[in-house]
């Protein structure tokens, strides 16, 4: 546990550094989060070799005080989370045309980090609360870095997502007022079913939804994560959406009793399948490049939604291996494709698709970076993508009363591979190439890469990750 | 309760009623009188008297002299405040009368509501 | 008791004449005015309903600093565009909302009559905590990674306004009446936070209700122009603002690697340290406060 | 029927009228207020499952303290952000 909340602190440490010296040095941050990816790795290590650890703050027991739980899923998010958040402020530190370089996104990006950590080592239902207005304020900061232009968005942003706490809050407030205790496992050994129960539940989960922007309640997304800097975008998108995703994830597998389950469980999938198909068909329409990619979120997290749906429909537990597997994949890819998106318009000075015109040709690099992370968006063997949607669509396929389902999952595919392969055949129309207004920045272009890269090399890791999940449970 | 106390706590009625009364009266001034000095003029009689009237008889009714104290002091802060503020809000209005006499829009917003 | 249940109906029909009188009346100004007053009858609910912490809190945040920031964000923007929902939207949302209000009525009403575990716990315990008011002892003991973390909600709001790169705001001169009146009033709110701070350990009181009175202390000072533009730029003023968070955390962490668990306060330390947070904390909250409403908080570029 | 029913109901009441307010109204200081009044009928129902039982619930009082400072927090960011000006006339046009 110590490693655990030692990758918390680190960069909550940092960003009161950063702020008291006034010191934008993206070096330090790169160190801190170096540092706090070790602490992460070592506690990781710690839950392999032993087992999952409790830690009640302040020595309160649970109903009194707060919780913190390190188990195999925590420990691994924390890596991940840990992980990207280096990629994406060595990209910032290095690339010529990041916006971010003199402004407070380094000591933004370390909250960010530090309340996700936060979010994933806690265990009660207030305190999420907190964890999830603090993503939402760091969230709506960090996008207004980019300029006047991107304040309606934030705006928007920051009331739907404050009206979502909300929500939630209500949530909690019924559920307390009914059973008495926030933390969430002594809330699943006194929870009934009955009608107030289904209510809190249905509060918590639209709140919830709404945060995480997940089908129908995603119109928010695209507009907000498009006007972010680049770097900014990368975050929003790999990170910050899972961390409601998670307690959503946490309160539906905990709480809902079978009968419930079951019943919730099909919305959920239908509503994955059409963010599939909707978030698919929006990024196949829209004439701008990141707004094309913030689409593909909305869409991607439809998957997500669909193995938690079936996950409660069948009462399966591979499905929450799937679902999580689909998020690390997920976020890996998603740096890359918005990296090389935001290096490509950058160079190009459009934020069109159409500009990316023989982009093959004069960006190489980025372009292949934005392809490969796509590769994995689509499912392609042998990236983490793919292994993902092998774990989902395993039990599909066993029995043929479920290949309804897997009939979704094609669509979705078809839609990811619609959208990826637009950009693609543009980039690679040479006839006419756009020249860029500036020269490529290589290094730029490798650091874009290096997520996509991962993810594939995920293809690998991930059958050990596989069998241990299996093994010990999330 | 002793003699004095039963006294004390009929005495205080007619200063309460009377509070209530001065309240009333304010309340229906700000809302019916019309310009804003007259309606400044009701408000405050509302603070000053209406407060003052409700703190004596509350004060008749007590038990301690911490209590008295503590409303006492209530009572002139709300006072001094409200007078100030009827200062500063007269004198505004003064102040976007002159302005808008001689027609030149003003920034500020707050100008009197009608 | 029926004189009571009366007294509540018409508090809970007034609150909600004014919620709805503050979000459809036709003049933005009236509104914003009409948001202060239901945010006062709000602190009143709360003293009726046995929470004194909160009213004092409603009162000073709530209706005080927000009505503060309400009115100068009316100062800052433009004529109000005279744009209704469209009536498709209108009539969804009341059938939505009538929808929701039935469901919840029916949610909420058994809720009346249960009781939960909790604050018997708190009583067993409270001896142990270090301080005699349990709502203090909740916010800075038992939970006290909630309000560690609430610090921090404090400190991104002040660095997404320092995002905007909003420029001064102009202060008009201060009338020499408004100048009295804030040199009378700057050292009764030093005095009356310095009370609520010390207040807190034993009854309704505490950081964030003495650090709200301190900030309104200072932002009256500010506006009738006694005190120089407050700079994030001043080294000090950002270690105000850090100090809370900075000093819970080291607490938490000593306490993690050295004594005895993450925000554990070894046993005979508890009341002193529960002190020296609530005094770094209210520091923090009051220079955050006046740095949020009154500040200056844009980064000057040498 | 108690006084804990009537405010519990009113908190609910609040909370429902805030969010029709906040689905039909346009104007951004108008939205938060009605986010506010959305915060403040969630407080009254937390308010009220406190003072259901004697002693009063000091948890649920805490955890609207906290829920009052962050929502405080967030309005006054929110506020600010929706009127600062923003330079109108250099955007080029980018609506998806």
């Amino acid at each position: 546990m110590s490693a655990a909340l030692l990758s918390l602190t680190i960069p909550l440490a940092t960003a009161m550094l950063l702020l008291l010296f006034r010191t934008r040095a993206g070096t330090v941050v790169i160190v801190a989060n170096t540092a706090s990816l070790v602490a992460a790795m070592l506690a990781l290590d710690a839950v392999m070799t032993g087992a999952r650890e409790q830690l009640s703050l302040g020595n309160w027991d649970a109903p009194l005080g707060i919780r913190f739980e390190l188990g195999p899923l925590t420990a691994v998010l924390l890596v991940f989370t840990a992980l990207i958040h280096l990629l994406v402020t060595i990209y910032a530190q290095a690339s010529r045309h990041s916006k971010t370089r003199d402004t407070d996104f380094w000591p933004l990006s370390c909250l960010l980090h530090a309340s996700l950590a936060a979010l994933w080592l806690s265990r009660d239902l207030f305190n999420w609360y907190i964890t999830l207005e603090l993503l939402g304020l760091t969230a709506v900061a960090m996008i207004i870095i980019s300029g006047p232009r991107s304040h309606l968005p934030a705006l928007r942003y920051l009331l739907l997502s404050l009206a979502a706490s909300l929500c939630y809050l209500l949530g909690v407030a019924f559920l307390y007022g009914r059973y008495g205790v926030l933390d969430i496992r002594m809330l699943a050994e006194v929870v009934v079913d009955d009608p107030g129960t289904r209510l809190a539940m249905l509060l918590l989960t639209l709140g919830l939804m709404l945060k995480a922007a997940l089908w129908p309640l995603h119109q928010w997304l695209p507009a907000a994560h498009a006007a972010a800097p680049t770097a900014v975008s990368a975050l929003l998108s790999a990170l910050v959406v899972k961390g409601p995703l998670f307690i959503l994830w946490m309160v539906w597998s905990t709480l809902a009793e079978p009968g419930f389950a079951r019943q919730a469980g099909v919305l959920f999938a239908f509503a994955g399948i059409a963010a599939l198909v909707s978030g698919g068909w929006a990024a196949l329409r829209t004439p701008w490049l990141k707004v094309l990619v913030a689409y593909s979120t909305v869409a991607q997290l439809g998957y997500a939604l669909l193995a938690l749906g079936l996950l409660l429909y069948w009462q399966d537990p591979e499905m929450s291996i799937a679902l999580w597997l689909f998020v690390l994949a997920h976020g890996l890819a998603k740096v890359s494709m918005f990296l090389g998106a935001g290096e490509m318009q950058a160079t190009l000075g459009s934020r069109r698709v159409s500009a990316l015109k023989g982009a093959s040709q004069t960006m190489p690099l980025a372009m292949f970076a934005f392809a490969v992370a796509g590769g994995s968006l689509i499912g392609l063997p042998p990236s983490g993508g793919f292994i993902a949607k092998w774990v989902l669509l395993q039990p599909l396929l066993v029995e043929p009363s479920h290949w309804p389902w897997a009939l979704g999952v094609l669509l979705g595919t078809l839609a990811s591979a619609g959208y990826v392969f637009r950009v693609v055949t543009i980039a690679f129309n040479r006839a006419d190439p756009s020249s860029p207004g500036h020269d490529p920045d290589t290094a730029a272009q490798w650091l874009a890469m290096l997520p996509a890269l991962i993810v594939w090399a995920m293809a690998l890791l991930s059958e050990p990750l596989i069998l241990w999940f299996q093994e010990v449970g999330l | 309760m002793s003699e004095p106390a039963v006294w004390l706590y009929w005495s205080s009625w007619p200063f309460l009623l009377g509070g209530v009364f001065f309240f009333l009266a304010g309340t229906i001034g700000l809302l019916r009188f019309p310009d804003a000095y007259s309606r400044l003029h009701a408000v405050t009689k509302a603070d000053t008297l209406g407060l003052g009237l409700l703190v004596l008889g509350l004060c008749l009714r007590s038990e301690s002299w911490q209590a008295v104290a503590q409303m006492l002091l209530v009572w002139l802060l709300v006072m001094a405040s409200g007078a100030t503020a009827c200062q500063l809000l007269a004198r505004y209005q003064r102040e976007s009368d002159t302005d808008s006499a001689v027609s030149r829009p003003r920034a500020e917003p707050f100008h009197n509501e009608r | 008791m029926n004189a009571e249940l009366l007294f509540d109906a018409a508090l809970i029909l007034l609150l909600l004449a004014l919620a709805a009188a503050t979000l459809h009346t036709r003049k933005l100004y009236t509104a914003i005015v009409l948001f202060i007053v239901f945010g006062l009858m709000l602190a009143l609910t709360w003293a009726r309903l046995g929470a004194v912490d909160l009213a004092l809190a409603e009162a000073a945040i709530g209706a005080g600093l927000i009505g503060v920031m309400l009115l100068a964000a009316f100062g800052r923007s433009g004529p109000e565009a005279a744009t209704r929902a469209p009536p498709a939207v209108l009539a969804a949302s009341v059938l939505l909302c009538s929808l929701l209000l039935v469901l919840f009525a029916q949610g909420v009403w058994p809720l009346a009559n249960n009781s939960a575990p909790v604050p018997e716990l708190v009583n067993s315990h409270l001896a142990a905590s270090g301080v005699s008011h349990p709502v203090t002892a909740v916010l800075l003991n038992f939970r006290a990674w909630d309000t560690l973390l609430e610090l921090v909600v404090l400190l991104l709001a002040l660095l997404g306004v320092r995002q905007l790169h909003s420029p001064n705001m102009n202060l008009p001169a201060a009338w020499p009446l408004l100048q009295a009146w804030s040199r009378l009033l700057a050292p009764l709110s030093i005095v009356i936070g310095g009370y609520l701070l010390w207040r807190g350990s034993h009854a309704p009181g505490g950081a964030f209700q003495a650090g709200a009175v301190l900030a309104a202390g200072a932002i009256v000072l500010r506006l009738a122009g006694l005190l120089p533009p407050l700079r994030w730029n001043w080294w000090p003023m950002r270690a105000c603002v850090l100090g809370g968070v900075a000093l819970f955390m080291t607490i938490a962490a000593a306490g993690y690697w050295l004594g005895s668990g993450w925000l554990d306060y070894p046993p005979g330390l508890g009341k002193t340290l529960i002190t020296l947070i609530e005094i770094a904390a209210t520091v923090s909250i009051a220079v955050s406060l006046s740095l949020l409403v009154v500040g200056d908080t844009r980064e000057i570029t040498p | 029927m108690s006084h804990i029913s009537l405010y519990l109901l009113g908190g609910v009441a609040l909370w429902v009228l805030g969010l029709h307010a906040l689905m039909t109204q346009r104007n951004a200081l108008r939205r938060i207020m009605a986010v506010n009044v959305m915060g403040s009928g969630t407080f009254m129902v937390m308010v009220a499952l406190a003072a259901r039982m004697t002693p009063i619930d000091p948890v649920l009082q805490a955890l609207v303290v906290t829920g009052l400072v962050v929502a405080a927090s967030a309005t006054a960011f929110a506020l600010r952000l929706a009127t600062t000006e923003s330079p109108v006339a250099d955007v080029d046009r980018e609506r998806e």
